[in-house]
């Protein structure tokens, strides 16, 4: 119990104190204090345990680089697991809980395991857990790792908005290089967007205060807010720049209270990387106590919170930055020493104890810091605020392929200029002074003249800080994944000496702090150890996410019923008034059967009334695509297996388009509507690729001039009436007598109550049909004629099920499911053109491989069987001799016209056993049915003309 | 080589570990060998274990340019299964998952196989017809395979969206019981250590810069560490291969895109199964440590380049949520991106191509971790005796001239 | 996302677009005349180069086919043609 | 209505809206407009216009519609002919050019106010002020026509899409 609110201070709102719970205790803070500020405040130390030992574990950071205070939050009633405690803003109520901890971070049982620590090292689970076998450690090792836990509740609802943006120059990091690079820029009359991570602009000022151009550093904050965005620009905070990927797109998350997030993905013509620097631990046996803290940490909580860290404090460290935290937490009271490792430092700040070339190697305590060795004595002390150095935020800039050099002055990773198409300015860059940033930041913002004075002092050197190699105690480096030096020095010993393979070895680097304190000390170590440099050790790749995003973030607004949405019938409305049940086939949305009752029996039925009297049915998502132009002709005969050339202009032909490999792709109805004038019919599915094929064509083969191609599907509105009835039930519509008489495989463009109708005597059912379009705003009108005249022949409007009925009895396939993707004509029946045709089409060359020209390929046959309807899926097996696959079933059903089941199905050299008996396996059964023609209904084909 | 255990770790934890020694030497290039291996991914480090622990061959090279492991091996969402199709595809992957049932004791190293089962979930009555044919085509090849109902699937999978207002309700699926996931440098480390005992030397950070032949025959390879000869040489090397069989003239049917990779934040268990969704194409499953490891399609932009792509990740992620609403309070915290070697029909090539003394082990696309046993194990067949196994036999490049596709897409009407 | 550029269209969001195939094919015809060999090598053979790339693209909003070289590692791209004939 | 059995698709809420539907949001509203008339045209897109709307000029992304005619671009050598009413076009080629009846294959839909960009910029990527000579464009991953209309920006999709819009732009401008 260390931590204590001042008197006075901080940016909080002392008025409003507001309840919390930790671990089911009660705690008060106040509004505008985080998590972890309030936690802090309380004196509470252990937030967490490690993940590996149990270790106790306490705040170390201040923000996403928050390696120990993961908390399981439940906020109004929903709760969210692993959230940083430094990023949470308190809310009256809210009830946190600790992560890894069994019960309570404070007495957590598992703790035990600290105590075999020995045993467990780096890697450990590769060399043991063999015997019996894996599986038997696996269920009880699972249960102990993860961190929180997923409430099964909580459906967190898809309102993230993307939105897609352009900006002149992006300027990450509103620090002081990002407010001076942007404020430079937008004073050249350059459109900005300003990215801040935090609630605020300001970064490291707004703690550590400052004056800039003679005022105070606010002052010259919310000039450049305003300069930026007089200039068209723009200033987020609460905007998390997470993603560089290729041609200048960059992601960011921005947080929105009360409303949905949204998702930029700005294009950025130019960019300034001013992301700051993170502050590095140090390392001594112990340093993961809970009282060990980032020094700068420290000096966050005390300005912004009025929470200083403890009251013995001992600020361990090898540069200038800490001095402000030393001095100010003198100021307000605690008890403070400054081991400086350095010889050579600044002055002690008033009222702090400065002891020079001083390293602290060790933290005393068993569950929190109790004291610390210093060059070998003994300082009473309950808090060590530590700064082992400063690690440029660089992440961005190695994502868009930017290379780092050593800045050995500032024991650093810096951007190398000119690796990545980005500026990289003020400490993300190694300018870890004020001055140096102002500086930095205004020359990367375009500035000209001299760039704003701070009242600060010159920048500074860092002396590297290692771990100690001859240290007996655990130095950890990655506090979250419990990796400590010692498990570098064995991963090593092992031979795992990549960079990669020390990460994925001792998981170093892969916590849900993603590394930040740890990376860096895990390369050094890995260079010392391996004899080295930290260049030649190299670093592991950069990816996004910088931080990690919520995934509704960026998974938008795709859900439900924006996610692969079908599309919809014009007609939709009038089709649920006749109460259909849709279902989405093909990308589609249709009815699949009409009215109340059980499916199978409704489809019965309707089929078999299609049958006896008529059926109508909405084929509005049959593709309709002109084929136009003196080069129509050539350019359907090529895209197709049948030849349409000879085709007389009013009549239809039945046709496959076959992909270059020879496989059927789709198949469907060519009508020549005139000598120049194809209508190329495509399955509902099939329509944008048809297209593509054609316009592929077009334009590679043939002259793009001559033909030309509109798909213009979506204009119509068809609706079919098939069966005996269907020549009275639209005469019955007022349709024209002319119509009416129309051939089998005739077309006609004509009128019908003043509007354009287009009428075709095609046949998917194997019945007297016609199909019949009019523009889609006069469906409506076309669907209350032919629904008016169907009582008079006892007709009924059929779903998608009975149709599927009605052409499988005629033995017509659909493509892609009574094909598959080595089906080709010839193995349909289609043999003819592949035999005759002497013209190059599509897929031509592909049907007379050694595999296309084998006599046993799978052909598509009818299946006949007593009982119950044999189960799509099944597959044929021969009744004697070995098991083995014969092809499968792919459409069955009861037929109500003939009393029996059917089905089609692709079975290896099936028309040589036509009349044979196979056996039909499934799931572990075998029925027997005989192999038939494929078509089972009207073979003569005497009911096509009613 | 047999000391990881229990037993040795309680051992050397009481003397602080010093006697760990390399899990594999770090050899430098002979001037010759019987046989060199190009990719020290898991198909070449396979491939060289089984060449000395198999054909007793001892003269041995795994060259890599990197660092083992590094390509698709150690970028995957690390899922082994059999439930495929056509007999071909179901006996090359059934292979590779009876040898990964027995991987960790034959090498002495903790793979984490976990054999927790995977279901390939469909929802539209098509689509359990479809899967009604795998299923039926797996036990008619003697595979374990079920048609798993909706409700099963539910039980297995509470969290999976059912509500009337999901997209895509799960009608169920196909289930394999011996499915699972493993650990997948533990595959690379495991076989480098065992080869590495068995004589093999692995060469990390050597670049093969060129094959060379004499006379229709290969006689090794040039490296930027100087030539090596060599009378065998498989090519092992994933998306590079094509550059490389190039240089003996061979030409592959292969496009390279970049397959991404997402990992969640860790959390307590909340999914014990391996799930492909056939509606959204979002595959997942939990690793140990409580992270979700997600997968989908391929970016659509071929590409030699390891990085990711926005559209993709939009795709992948909101297939997720539409999975698994309760996962939308997860965060994003690693993504990666494979370099894939795609083939027309997705299925590899293995076999001698060009040159003699060349052979190809490439085109795994999506879906080589799962079979790297396979690989090994019939790359290594190849080299040693000079002809196919029966089971790589199907998958020679001749197949593209023949005709004779091996395309599981086109065959089950699921892109593997 | 990638940014292409559309010979007629100009640059637009990588998602209208569809890699069609590298460039530099000629179809080999007539069909009785090719061997089985050249036929797999038109359809199915690719270079797959690690840099430079030729290849056919279709901008999928217009329609339009077009040729576009571009670096396979780095992702620039580097030019972009309308098909032969299609410049007008 | 019976229990839903596993098998039933969800429940989609809005169909294709009609003329005369609204979405009233905060800063921008989307309306459905009634389409007049409207064809394809492909080939010499000149010599078409002079024949069939002359004075219409050849509209790109985002470009301002003047009353109609109008011709919206949507490849080099395609576009969409509006008009006021129905066009009374022959279907077929005309010796340099073909044309096929479109009056019905869009849905127009209207987004007028201060926050009309933004949402238009949720769904489409591509800006409607880059000039780009061909007004299809990619919204959301559907083909949408984008032009400019007495400062209102006005989408034209595929009546089949037409109700997936609606609900994504219920969704955006929430």
């Amino acid at each position: 119990m260390s931590g204590w609110r001042l008197p006075s201070g901080g940016a909080i709102d002392r008025a409003r104190p507001l309840g919390f719970t930790f671990d089911g205790r009660q705690f008060e803070g106040f509004a505008g204090d985080t998590l972890a500020s309030a936690l802090l405040a309380s004196g509470t130390r252990i937030l967490g345990r490690s993940f590996k030992y149990h270790r106790p574990r306490g705040l170390w950071g201040m923000g996403g680089e928050e390696p120990n205070a993961i908390i399981d939050v439940t906020d109004a009633g929903v709760t969210t697991p692993n959230l940083r405690a430094t990023l949470v803003p308190l809310r009256a109520g809210l009830e946190a809980r600790s992560v890894n901890a069994s019960p309570t971070a404070e007495r957590d049982c598992w703790a035990v395991l600290d105590l075999l620590h020995r045993f467990l090292p780096a890697g450990f689970y590769y060399k043991t857990f063999m015997a019996p076998d894996w599986m038997r450690w696996e269920p009880s090792i699972r249960r102990m790792a993860g961190l929180g836990r997923l409430d099964p509740g909580n459906r967190p609802p898809a309102d993230a908005v993307p939105m897609n943006a352009r900006a002149d120059l992006l300027v990450i990091g509103a620090g002081p290089a990002g407010l001076a690079a942007a404020r430079a820029a937008a004073r050249n009359g350059r459109a900005v967007w300003l990215v801040e991570e935090a609630p605020a602009i300001g970064g490291a000022l707004r703690w550590r205060g400052g004056a800039i151009e003679g005022a105070d550093w606010e002052a010259f904050a919310a000039d450049t807010a305003q300069t930026v965005e007089a200039a068209g620009g723009r200033v987020m905070t609460d905007t998390t720049l997470w993603g560089a990927f290729d041609h200048g797109l960059y992601a960011a998350w921005e947080r929105r209270a009360g409303r949905g997030d949204r998702h930029w993905r700005i294009r950025a013509g130019e960019v300034v990387l001013a992301a700051g620097a993170l502050e590095r631990p140090l390392w001594f046996a112990n340093n993961d106590l809970p009282g060990v803290m980032s020094a700068e940490a420290g000096l966050h909580y005390l300005s912004l919170y009025g929470v200083a860290a403890g009251r013995r404090v001992l600020v361990a460290c090898a540069n200038d930055a800490p001095y402000a935290v030393a001095g100010a937490l003198a100021e307000a009271g605690a008890q403070v020493t400054l081991a400086d490792a350095r010889a050579d430092t600044p002055e002690a700040p008033e009222g702090v104890r400065l002891l020079r070339g001083a390293r602290i190697s060790r933290a005393r305590g068993t569950r929190e810091v109790g004291a610390a060795d210093v060059d070998g004595a003994h300082l009473d002390v309950d808090t060590i605020l530590c700064s082992g150095g400063w690690t440029p935020t660089v992440h961005l800039f190695c994502q868009a392929g930017g290379k780092l050099d050593l800045d050995a002055r500032r024991d650093a990773l810096v951007p190398r200029p000119g690796t990545a198409p980005m500026q990289v300015a003020g400490a993300a860059n190694g300018a870890f002074g004020l001055q140096a940033a102002l500086d930095e930041g205004h020359r990367a913002g375009g500035g000209t003249g001299p760039a704003p004075r701070a009242a600060a002092a010159a920048d500074w050197a860092v002396m590297p800080m290692r771990p100690d190699p001859a240290s007996g105690g655990r130095q950890w480096i990655d506090l979250q994944n419990d990796v400590t030096f010692k498990d570098v020095k064995l991963a090593a010993q092992e031979g795992f000496r990549s960079v990669e393979h020390l990460k994925r070895y001792t998981t170093l680097g892969m916590a849900t702090d993603q590394g930040r304190t740890a990376n860096f000390a895990g390369l050094a170590a890995l260079a010392a150890v391996t004899g080295r440099s930290v260049e030649e050790t190299g670093t592991t790749t950069y990816r996004p996410p910088f931080a990690p995003v919520p995934f509704p973030v960026i998974a938008g607004p795709r859900r439900g019923e924006l996610f692969n949405p079908p599309r919809r019938l014009p007609l939709e409305p009038a089709h649920r008034d006749l109460g259909a049940r849709w279902r989405d086939y093909g990308g589609w949305l249709r009815p699949a059967t009409y009215g109340e009752g059980d499916e199978a029996a409704l489809a019965q039925a309707e089929a078999l009334e299609a049958r006896q009297a008529a059926g109508l049915y909405d084929a509005s998502s049959l593709g309709k695509i002109e084929v136009i132009g003196p080069g129509a002709a050539a350019l359907v005969d090529f895209c197709n297996y049948v030849r349409m050339s000879t085709l007389e202009p009013g009549r239809a032909r039945y046709g496959f388009m076959l992909s270059e490999s020879g496989v059927v792709h789709d198949d469907g109805v060519v009508l020549r509507l005139a000598e120049d004038r194809f209508l190329v019919s495509a399955s509902s599915s099939h329509t944008a690729s048809v297209r593509l094929m054609l316009e592929e064509a077009r334009q590679d083969r043939f002259d793009p001039r001559q033909v030309f191609v509109h798909d213009v599907t979506a204009h119509w509105t068809t609706l079919t009436v098939t069966g005996p009835g269907a020549r009275e039930l639209i005469l019955g519509a007022g349709i024209a007598e002319e119509v009416a008489a129309l051939r089998f495989m005739r077309v006609a463009e004509t009128a019908w109550r003043g509007v354009p109708l287009r009428a075709a005597r095609v046949s998917f059912t194997g019945d007297l049909s016609y199909e019949l379009s009019v523009p889609a705003r006069h469906g409506g009108m076309l669907m209350q004629a032919l629904d008016g005249a169907r009582a008079a022949v006892g007709a009924c409007w059929i779903g998608l099920e009975a149709l599927m009925i009605l052409r499988a009895e005629k033995g017509f396939v659909l493509v892609g499911k009574d094909t598959d993707g080595v089906t080709m004509p010839q193995d349909l029946g289609w043999t003819g053109p592949r035999e005759k045709r002497t013209d190059e089409y599509l897929g031509r060359r592909a049907l007379f491989t050694p595999e296309a020209r084998r006599a046993d390929r799978r052909q598509l046959v009818g299946l006949e069987a007593e009982g119950e309807a044999l189960p799509v899926g099944a597959h044929a097996v021969p009744l004697e001799g070995q098991r083995r696959s014969l092809g499968f079933v792919t459409s069955s059903h009861m037929s109500p016209v003939l009393g029996r089941p059917i089905a089609l199905a692709l079975v290896e050299a099936g028309n040589d056993r036509l009349g044979q008996e196979v056996g039909i396996f499934h799931l572990g059964e075998t029925r027997r049915a005989r192999i038939v023609p494929a078509c089972s209904y009207d073979p003569e084909g005497t009911r096509r003309d009613g | 080589m047999h000391d990881y255990s229990a037993f040795a770790l309680l051992r050397r934890g009481l003397t602080g570990h010093r006697g760990w020694r390399p899990a594999w030497r770090k050899a430098r290039p002979k001037p010759a060998y019987d046989a060199v291996i190009v990719g020290g991914g898991g198909h070449g480090l396979a491939t060289a274990y089984y060449l000395a622990r198999r054909h007793g061959m001892r003269r041995i090279a795994v060259l890599e340019k990197g660092w083992l492991g590094g390509g698709n091996t150690g970028r995957n969402t690390t899922a082994v299964r059999s439930n495929y199709f056509y007999p071909e595809s179901v006996a090359l992957y059934d292979l590779a998952l009876r040898l990964y049932e027995g991987l960790s004791r034959e090498l002495n190293y903790n793979v984490m196989l976990s054999q927790r089962g995977m279901l390939i979930a469909a929802h539209t009555p098509a689509q359990m017809e479809i899967c009604a044919r795998i299923a039926n085509a797996m036990r008619l090849n003697s595979v374990d395979g079920e048609l798993m109902s909706g409700e099963a699937a539910v039980r297995r999978i509470p969290l999976l969206n059912q509500e009337a207002g999901a997209r895509y309700r799960c009608l169920g699926g196909i289930w394999q019981g011996r499915a699972g996931v493993a650990r997948h440098d533990a595959v690379a480390w495991g076989y480098a250590r065992a080869a590495s005992d068995l004589g093999v030397d692995i060469v990390e950070g050597c670049t093969v810069t060129d094959l060379l032949t004499e006379g229709g025959r290969v006689t090794g390879v040039e490296t930027d560490m100087g030539t090596i000869r060599a009378e065998r040489v498989g090519l092992a090397a994933a998306g590079a291969t094509p550059a490389l069989a190039a240089k003996a003239g061979v030409r592959l049917p292969i496009h390279t895109y970049a397959l991404q990779a997402f990992v969640s934040e860790p959390v307590k268990p909340c999914l014990d199964t391996v799930l492909l969704y056939l509606g959204t194409g979002t595959y997942l499953s939990q690793s140990d440590k409580g992270e979700l490891v997600i997968g989908g399609g391929l970016d659509r932009v071929p590409t030699h380049g390891q990085r990711g792509n926005l559209p993709a990740q939009e795709t992948v992620l909101s297939g997720l949520l539409e999975m698994f609403p309760p996962f939308g309070q997860l965060r994003l915290l690693r993504q990666w991106a494979g370099v894939v070697d795609v083939v027309p029909d997705s299925s590899p090539v293995i076999g001698p191509a060009g040159p003699e003394g060349l052979y190809l082990n490439c085109g795994w696309g999506t879906g080589g971790f799962k079979a790297i046993p396979a690989g090994g194990w019939l790359l290594a067949h190849l080299m040693a005796t000079g002809t196919h196994h029966e089971i790589s036999r199907p998958f020679d490049l001749g197949r593209f001239a023949e005709g004779r596709l091996i395309d599981e897409a086109a065959g089950a009407g699921i892109a593997h | 996302m990638q940014i292409f550029t559309c010979p007629f269209c100009g640059p637009r969001e990588e998602t209208e677009f569809h890699f069609g195939a590298e460039a530099g094919k000629a179809r080999p015809e007539p069909a009785p005349e090719i061997s089985d060999a050249a036929w797999a090598d038109y359809l199915y053979m690719n270079e797959a180069p690690r840099g430079r790339a030729r290849e056919i693209w279709v901008h999928l909003t217009c329609g339009e086919f077009f040729v576009m070289e571009r670096d396979t590692v780095t992702r620039e791209v580097l030019t972009v043609a309308a098909l032969p004939g299609r410049e007008a | 209505m019976a229990e839903r059995d596993a098998m039933d698709e969800r429940e989609w809420t809005n169909p294709t809206p009609e003329p005369g539907d609204r979405i009233e949001a905060d800063g921008v509203t989307v309306t459905c407009e009634a389409s007049g008339g409207a064809a394809l045209v492909s080939g010499d897109l000149q010599a078409a216009l002079a024949e069939l709307a002359p004075g219409a000029p050849l509209l790109g992304l985002g470009a301002e519609e003047p009353d109609p005619p109008a011709a919206l671009r949507l490849a080099r050598d395609r576009a969409l002919v509006i008009s006021g009413a129905p066009l009374e076009l022959r279907a077929g080629w005309h010796a340099g050019y073909a044309v096929s009846p479109a009056d019905d294959l869009h849905v127009i839909v209207r987004l007028e106010g201060p926050r009309a960009e933004e949402v238009c910029r949720s769904g489409i990527a591509t800006p409607l002020d880059g000039g780009s000579p061909c007004a299809a464009v990619l919204l959301a991953g559907r083909p949408v026509i984008a032009t400019r209309h007495a400062g209102a920006i006005r989408l034209r999709i595929e009546r089949p899409d037409a109700a997936w819009l609606w609900s994504l732009l219920g969704q955006l401008t929430r």
